[in-house]
């Protein structure tokens, strides 16, 4: 457990004192355990905010990130998600759905050789773009596709 | 002989209706120059789309979250015997053998003296070998968003666990072959408000409700297609339901009564639908919209 | 507690796929049940997955990640028999920790 | 109308004897045993429902291929049962149709009987072509009216049809949707209009 806990810990040259704050309670295990979760980007209602919220305010579109989503979903609570980044030097990749209520689905941050690509399966309220954007070398990408959201069977 | 009995009860019948109901003139079918119905296995579009994500979608289904609470449970001991199903449980392949279990069902089994599916089965063993209450297993038997039987892991495990196999219900046993054609009479039994038996929907190619086809369950085809589907994880809801909810579930579509739990009803049935689709492959479990 | 998760982790050449099924509500906060009433969020936060002792990938997830979800990485200098290590943490401070080996 | 409820009845229970194809006559009678023991009342939905009438009844012995003579004199015995509006007007209001072709609730062991049931028209029909989501279990409906003239006899035929198909087809799939009691002379009215008024999506 301390040596998992000592490799999450985020800039390793305030370890001693983290693990001083660690060992007192201070943080939780939350805290802990990975970055801290980014709630302004998360809980931000459209997909501007939720760009600011992960500093990605203007991407630029870019056709070496490959964004994978059926034209259809089968069914809004499952639609899969696949995301590819060919961009140098890529560290993150982020998943939104522009017309959810919360826009921003996730985002993920690669490092010790992960490869710059992320699967995820997501819900869409209805129609909507889903966008994905990448970080690479400290600059932002995005790359989208439009999703639509039918009704299921038997109308009742 | 009975055609004439026939129909002098139903001479009888229309004298009472004509004399119940003022004549009316005959209301004319007007010619139908309407276009005809769409071809056969016409796909929708989102579920074409989808078949490109399907092999991603089966590789990880979160049905396999259940199997793995199953295959727990299987080998624990449990109930107020503390005895597992492992040690204890036949289900047609030797006691604790689950492998290729599943698609040999549903089959007789005489120290049950019934046909049972793999759930009927497995319920039974709860009850006869762990001691477990039927009526508390009856009680809340199928998944819903907050809740999952134990009943419904321990058959996606065991289902599972017939990936890949051939479908082999024991058909020449006569009384398995019995409950097969009383399941097929029920299967076209209508009934009901709306006149519907399970071949309302599921008797012919090519159909589709809305957007979603329907298998043809009299062709091994299409058997297969509505047999590999279950246990199935469900999208709408993420809940995992087994062959036996499907069945309640389309009864209830039919407007019918519900069929009782681990019933004779639900297993002949099973053993018609099943058994229609044998030596076909099975892919379950399956991810269901 | 929370239910296991479900983690595979196949090396395919060079390149070792990890694949990680997760059991979780993943409620929203605003869907309503049955009854009308609004049932509360509880969703997964943050996810990390760990191979070989190093952080390979640091997730944040909000709520509109599917129910039970399913995940899926590719990285490059995983041998087989590499420890696999991924955990979870949900916004009601829930978490789980699951190993499996790369194969 | 209670008359031709005790006739079906009458006439069903014999019939069950009556008819011929005894091999699989026997799995019948079990199906049949099976299902009154095996099925439990829930929610709206009560064992009664388990019972055939006359039409079922027939359909279910003649795998709902009935001989000609059974279904002319049924189909006409299903017409009479069919009940119009006293002021005689057969045409409705289609956006109250659209409505109620799109719903399929109603009837189920989990459905509220106190809501409005559905028509479930969509279910198995194309009817207004915005709706793309239809099923193929009955034929295109989609310019029904342009097709066939929004005359008098067309009203009424769709009137009828709407509220017993089994007045036309004695083994028709179609629920009898107004002899059941889902639907009532303003709803089928209302269908009617989608189906033909030439302000109808239907038929534009």
């Amino acid at each position: 457990m301390n040596t998992t806990r000592r490799t999450v810990l985020k800039g390793a040259t305030a370890s001693g004192v983290l693990a001083g704050l660690i060992a007192a309670g201070a943080l939780r295990p939350t805290q802990v355990l990975a970055s801290e979760w980014n709630k302004a980007a998360f809980e931000a209602k459209d997909t501007a905010g939720a760009l600011k919220g992960i500093g990605a305010a203007a991407p630029a579109d870019s056709k070496d990130l490959v964004l994978k989503v059926p034209d259809i979903a089968e069914n809004g609570a499952v639609v899969p998600v696949d995301v590819v980044s060919n961009i140098p030097k890529t560290t993150s990749i982020a998943i939104l759905v522009e017309k959810n209520p919360s826009p921003l689905c996730a985002q993920f941050e690669f490092s010790n050789g992960a490869l710059p690509e992320a699967s995820a399966r997501i819900k869409m309220g209805q129609t909507s773009m889903v966008k994905a954007v990448a970080k690479a070398d400290g600059k932002f990408y995005t790359a989208q596709k439009e999703v639509k959201v039918t009704v299921g069977g038997c109308g009742g | 002989m009975k055609q004439n009995i026939i129909g002098a009860l139903c001479a009888l019948a229309v004298m009472g209706g004509a004399s119940a109901q003022s004549p009316k003139k005959p209301v004319a079918k007007p010619s139908t120059k309407a276009a005809a119905a769409p071809a056969a296995e016409e796909k929708d579009a989102a579920t074409l789309e989808f078949e490109k994500f399907r092999a991603e979608m089966e590789e990880s289904n979160p049905a396999e979250l259940f199997e793995m609470k199953g295959q727990e449970q299987w080998k624990a001991k449990r109930g107020p015997k503390n005895v597992s199903l492992a040690e204890s449980c036949d289900l047609g392949q030797g006691v604790g053998k689950v492998e290729g279990a599943y698609v040999k069902m549903p089959r007789y089994f005489a120290d049950a003296d019934a046909v049972m599916d793999a759930e009927r089965r497995v319920v039974w063993c709860m009850v006869e070998k762990q001691g477990f209450k039927f009526d508390d297993i009856a009680k809340q038997p199928f998944a819903n968003e907050t809740f999952t039987p134990d009943i419904t892991n321990l058959v996606t495990y065991v289902a599972t666990h017939s990936r890949n196999m051939k479908i082999a219900v024991p058909l020449d046993d006569p009384k398995v072959r019995d409950a097969y054609e009383v399941g097929k009479e029920i299967a076209a039994y209508r009934a009901g408000p709306y006149d519907f038996s399970c071949n309302t929907c599921h008797g012919t190619d090519g159909k589709r409700i809305r957007m979603q086809n329907l298998p043809n369950l009299s062709t091994p085809a299409g058997a297969i297609k509505g047999v590999q589907g279950w246990p199935g994880y469900r999208m709408t809801g993420g809940v995992m339901l087994t062959h036996q909810w499907r069945m309640g579930d389309c009864f209830r579509q039919q407007r019918f009564p519900q069929p009782k739990y681990a019933s004779d009803a639900v297993a002949y049935l099973l053993t018609y639908m099943i058994g229609t689709a044998n030596g076909q492959v099975y892919k379950g479990p399956g991810i269901k919209r | 507690m929370a239910d296991p998760m479900k983690i595979r982790a196949q090396l395919k050449g060079d390149v070792a796929e990890i694949r990680v099924l997760m059991s979780h509500a993943m409620e929203t906060g605003q869907r309503k049940d049955a009854a009308g009433a609004t049932v509360p969020a509880h969703f997964i936060q943050s996810m990390t997955i760990d191979v070989g002792g190093k952080r390979v990938v640091d997730g944040q997830v909000g709520g509109s990640v599917s129910r039970n979800p399913v995940f899926g990485f590719k990285m490059k200098g995983a041998k087989a028999g590499d420890k696999v290590v991924v955990s979870w943490v949900d916004n009601k401070g829930e978490k789980r920790t699951d190993e499996a080996a790369v194969a | 109308m209670t008359k031709k409820m005790i006739l079906a009845v009458a006439m069903a229970a014999p019939l069950m004897i009556a008819l011929p194809a005894a091999a699989d006559g026997d799995h019948r009678a079990k199906a049949i045993a099976v299902i009154k023991k095996d099925f439990q009342p829930r929610g709206q939905a009560g064992l009664d429902r388990l019972a055939e009438d006359g039409v079922q009844a027939i359909c279910n012995r003649t795998g709902n291929k009935p001989p000609d003579y059974i279904e002319k004199a049924m189909t006409a015995d299903q017409l009479a049962t069919v009940k119009y509006p006293a002021d005689g007007k057969l045409l409705g209001d289609w956006k109250e149709g659209e409505k109620i072709a799109q719903s399929g609730r109603g009837f189920t062991w989990t459905d509220n009987p106190g809501l409005p049931v559905g028509g479930n028209c969509y279910n198995c029909h194309k009817i207004a072509p915005k709706e793309t989501s239809f099923g193929t279990i009955g034929p295109s409906l989609y310019q029904f009216g342009k097709l066939r003239g929004n005359t008098a006899e067309t009203q009424k035929y769709a009137y009828s049809k709407i509220w017993n198909a089994k007045a036309f087809n004695l083994c028709s799939e179609m629920p009898r949707f107004g002899h059941a009691g889902a639907l009532n002379e303003k709803q089928v009215k209302d269908l009617v209009a989608l189906l033909l008024d030439p302000e109808s999506p239907v038929n534009k």
